[in-house]
């Protein structure tokens, strides 16, 4: 574990600007963390089927790399995708819908947790197949700077998937189309530490997993990943300059993983839970409400206010999901090819 | 005899053949320290260590590969693909050595390789997570294809498939891990290419393999309340098939339905109900009958994955059909 | 009206689309400075340029994933793999990406790619060198698989596939590169899934697709001087399949023969074959047959190699079966 | 092209060993330059079908490397690999019939070129999907010393190959077996400079291939892959290595491919006629010559009769292939499945 070997720099001279959007993406990452626990329980009550990978603990790296692009950029992610469409400004009755398997769900209920799509909002989805959506998104970051747009896409990733050729090739293919200013890409490597029950250490031979992009030709850096403020400002740098270079850029932000790797990893071998109890001691939610209090941007009547705002978001998200209606049946053969087809 | 479940049939296959051939050895990932995602491999990594119950990185062509090359240097490696979906990342290993080594060497390599894991729809895995793969691997020579139905069949085919000297696709199915059944003791085991007869009857030979043969049964069992006694094959092998058991139960019945949880288009029914044309053609009083999942990815909700796989009632359908009853 | 070799047919296709739509780019090894193994890229990266005509490395699952990322943000790919062998390292890519997006999205994305290359046997190109994948791929909805079999064919479809909103897989075939036909000028094109009657005959219907479309007409041009008139279809798209032209052509011929490249257990003839006893069980007079290559990995030696794939006389044979005359 | 940017020092102090080897070895390279060249003729004549990649240019790497080993090692290489099996010790007239599709190829003529197999020497083959070799020999490695043999691995394999998945998945997983000692292979990068058409600089973000095995944990080094005696000499330390810790090494040659990829590749409209010329310049045979017969370990007798023997070899070689029956016809249907099928 060396979530601390990154050291955190306490965020002082907090611009006006920083302040105000960590104050409003404090309120979206109670609401996230709020939504997954929320998405745990309805999934034992049996509303919820298949898989749920919830996001807790790794808030501060979504959050900071989403709230430091443009509406018109891009991103793709694997299956723990939620926080990432939430953060993104997708309704999160829809969000609830599609894990509940509702018509009304961001993927019409044919997705489920796995495939959160909001393409309106620039997010192309969530993948199953660990790796799998990494040569998606270096090609769509080609296709955004042949189409000569200054728009650039985010690629997040998990630690496990670093061992996939899925991970490899695209990478080589980006080090060789940077050079032309042709691959505007940040992957953004949110290494919680394990891929289910493999610690980094037994599933990659390198441990420091930002240094394997350097193979490729690939500029990158190593941070902490619970500090909002930290990831935030790094994603600004990292954005403005693949925006300015077309070229890829990759950055692994330590983080941790505080539940299981999905609803049905309950024992958790793999793990101690004094390990988890020493991470939650970094919960970046808790890190950067200490920090925006000490600034004195939130009072306690705002936390307050924050938890109950996502209490009330979330409720509704559920009744909105309850009382959606199934897909019809007819939808079973729609979206399969399109109007040609 | 003794009662096991489908999960403790497998385990116990991996068990006794690991005792008594050190050189088998189980690889795959998350299956030691995580104990298996369906805990097939459970305990299995403190019984034997860790050069014996290896986790792997996400690497499915490389430990795919590795396996292989295990393999030919005379190890009898059983790989665990967490979901038979995961292997298509793997398939130009499977395909393009695993299943032709022996042959483009011309001779001078074995390959006794098992891979196996969990193959079809699961509870709202949707697109990416619940395929069928079977009749994309039997399609292709050199590679055994197996699908147990039952806790006695996944133990006598594993034992087999790990005996094997050449690479064996062994097809388990997550509903059944829970299943309990009979296993008869001592040094079981089944051969390739045999396929059962599971119920008798004299009206219609339902042809299936895996989870589908308890939807045929099921099926079967409701047609003998209506007075149709329809025989039930439990194929267990892909490739090779089994048309003799097959040939000498329609030649009996004159009817055939034919059933798969996957996709119609280019599934498995359509080899098997073909092999039934060209060797039963005279025996046949009408067509043969498939029965199969909708032609879609599979969606998430429940109540269109629902429509999306076969059920008893799809099959009691066919049956029907053959005989006129519709 | 002009002559053109179906390579040529392939690259004018190629060049009229990337003339009149700037999102058409084309992707693969040795496309564009080496000119493209068989040259139906040649001179194209002079024409285009290196931004869309991409040269890359060896990574099928790489570029091929790559491709599909282009196509979700509007460009259109046409992916060449140097041979379809090749793609099965990308197969996780087509079948779990390209195919499922669509759907899985809930249709918010579009996935308007083409793969094309050369699929089938060649001239001794030994066992990972020589597989026809039609029934692999075709096996799976969200695909278009298609397999012209003449300049024209070449010509109108790929057309029709950079034009489509969905991935497609173009299976073109080594050994026709060279053939000459005549192709319509102007804008023209072929819809997938209609199949064309390439030679009328009133006794047999064969049904094939690709290079054995040829092997067909010759064994019906054969068949004619013994007095037999043998109908050839060319499928041209194997999904979906034009079951109408097969089944009208039954309908008149009752007999039908089925011909493919590739081994045969799980191969494309047991599908369509089956569609034939499903749509026109009681017009035919006999069994259908399938005409296939042997079961076996593709051996090296020119004489096994003859062996091992599917022949004219192999289509007169089955045509005189199926007519008793055997 | 930097076949150049290595230097290769002059080898003084040649030990009495290391002369007859090097004098023994000059033989077996002018053997397979000659045997090459037979090849694309009877190519050209229609004697030989599908594919055909010869190893003119490169055989200094891989007679450094199999001079290195010892009898019970084993080895796997790609499609380009006659010198590899005539280096070990295949029989001429066998690799030549398989060439031909004959009953007494090495692999009974169902093979071909690419396909070499000579098991009992430990040859295990000749692979025609590009990188697909390269799981297999590093499972293979693990094998070996999970039979607790002290017998070690070489993998060759191209520039190109690098950059695929099938590359990167094992190298890893060699990476992490290594630090348990399980893993006793070297790979060794065969870089010609080409892919078929592809340069490296075209083919790989990164130029120095031997760096990226640095991200898996294995240690690697680069040098020159014409010059056989140093080739020779790295091989021995890495090989002595491998098999003490079990650790896998790698190793970057320089070297340069003097034919086209394939029989196929005439017009070669990648490279000009100069740059072949002065890779040539280089030749790795003649490299050998002028430094023994520096040395006064050859004479020009003893050249004339390498060349005489290498003929002489040859000619027999296409004689036997030429008189040696094709497969019988129900060859077609043997070796699919072992005596159990
Ligand atoms: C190719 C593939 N292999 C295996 C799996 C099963 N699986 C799902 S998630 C996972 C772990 C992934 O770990 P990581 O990339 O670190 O992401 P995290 O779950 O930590 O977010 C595995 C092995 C899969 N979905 N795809
Ligand atoms: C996976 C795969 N893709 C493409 C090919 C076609 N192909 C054959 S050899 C080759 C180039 C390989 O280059 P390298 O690895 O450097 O080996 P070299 O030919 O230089 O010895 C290519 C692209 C193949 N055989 N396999
Ligand atoms: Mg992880
Ligand atoms: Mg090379």
């Amino acid at each position: 574990m060396d979530t601390r070997s990154v050291k955190t720099a306490p965020p002082r001279d907090l611009g006006r600007d920083e302040l105000a959007a960590a104050v409003e993406w404090y309120g979206k990452m109670v609401l996230v963390r709020r939504f997954e626990e929320e998405a745990e329980r309805e999934f034992r009550r049996g509303k919820i089927g298949g898989y749920l990978h919830v996001y807790s603990g790794q808030e501060a790296v979504a959050a900071g790399f989403l709230s430091a692009i443009r509406p018109d950029d891009i991103f793709f992610t694997a299956y723990r995708d939620h926080a990432h469409a939430l953060f993104r400004g997708a309704a999160p009755g829809a969000v609830m819908a599609e894990l509940f398997g509702k018509a009304t769900g961001l993927a019409k209920g044919k997705g489920g947790s796995m495939h959160l799509f909001d393409v309106a909002r620039g997010f192309y989805g969530g993948y199953g197949i660990v790796g799998g959506h990494i040569p998606l998104a270096t090609g769509a970051a080609f296709a955004l700077r042949y189409q000569q747009a200054d728009r650039i896409c985010l690629c997040f990733l998990g630690d496990g998937a670093m061992n996939s050729g899925s991970f490899h090739e695209p990478a080589n293919l980006a080090g060789l189309w940077g050079k032309q200013g042709l691959c505007p890409i940040v992957y953004i490597v949110e290494n919680n530490q394990y891929a289910m029950g493999t610690p980094v250490d037994r599933s990659s031979a390198v441990t420091n997993l930002a240094s394997r992009f350097s193979t490729y030709g690939i500029e990158n850096e190593r941070a902490d990943g619970m500090d909002f403020i930290e990831v935030r400002r790094l994603a600004g740098r990292a954005v403005r300059r693949v925006r300015e270079t077309g070229r890829p850029y990759a950055v692994e932000l330590l983080t941790y993983r505080f539940a299981g790797h999905g609803a049905a990893d309950l024992f958790q071998p793999y793990r101690t839970k004094d390990e988890i109890a020493q991470a939650r001691q970094r919960d970046p939610i808790t890190l950067l409400e200490d920090l925006l209090r000490a600034t004195g941007a939130l009072s306690d009547g705002e936390v307050k206010r924050a938890r109950a705002d996502a209490e009330r978001v979330v409720t509704d998200a559920v009744r909105f999901a309850e009382e959606s209606p199934p897909p019809a049946p007819e939808e079973l053969y729609r979206d399969i090819y399109g109007a040609d087809g | 005899m003794a009662e096991l479940t489908y999960r403790d049939a497998l385990r116990s296959a991996l068990i006794e053949e690991m005792d008594h051939d050190r050189r088998v050895i189980l690889i795959g990932e998350d299956i030691g320290v995580y104990q298996g995602t369906f805990r097939v491999t459970a305990d299995l990594l403190q019984r034997y260590g860790p050069t014996r119950v290896i986790d792997t990185p996400i690497s499915e062509l490389g430990f795919v590969g590795a396996a292989i090359g295990m393999a030919m240097l005379g190890l009898r490696p059983v790989v665990e693909v967490m979901t038979w979906n995961f292997s298509l990342l793997a398939m130009d290993q499977i395909v393009n050595n695993a299943a032709k080594l022996r042959y483009f060497s011309g001779g001078q390599v074995n390959v006794p390789l098992v891979i196996r894991g969990p193959n079809g729809a699961g509870v709202q895995l949707s697109a990416q997570h619940s395929q069928s793969l079977e009749a994309t691997y039997a399609h292709f020579p050199g590679l055994y294809v197996v699908a147990p139905a039952t806790p006695a069949e996944a133990k006598g085919l594993l034992r087999t498939a790990i005996r094997s000297q050449d690479p064996v696709i062994f097809l388990e199915n997550a509903a059944l891990y829970g299943l309990k059944g009979e296993v008869p003791d001592s040094d079981f085991a089944l051969p390739f290419g045999k396929a059962a007869v599971v119920r008798n009857g004299r009206d219609a030979t339902v042809i299936a393999y895996s989870r589908m043969v308890h939807a045929a049964v099921a099926a079967a069992e409701q047609l003998a309340g209506e007075g149709t006694e329809a025989e039930v094959i439990s194929l267990r092998s892909l490739r090779p098939l089994d048309m003799a058991t097959v040939v000498e139960s329609v030649a009996r019945t004159h009817r055939a339905v034919v059933v798969q949880e996957q996709w119609k288009p280019f599934g498995a029914a359509a080899e098997i109900a073909m092999r039934i044309y060209e060797e039963a053609f005279d025996q046949l009083d009408s067509p043969v009958e498939r029965v199969t999942g909708a032609d879609v990815p599979m969606p998430y909700a429940r109540t269109l994955e629902a429509r999306a796989v076969p059920h008893e009632a799809d099959i009691v359908a066919a049956v029907k059909k053959t005989l006129g009853k519709q």
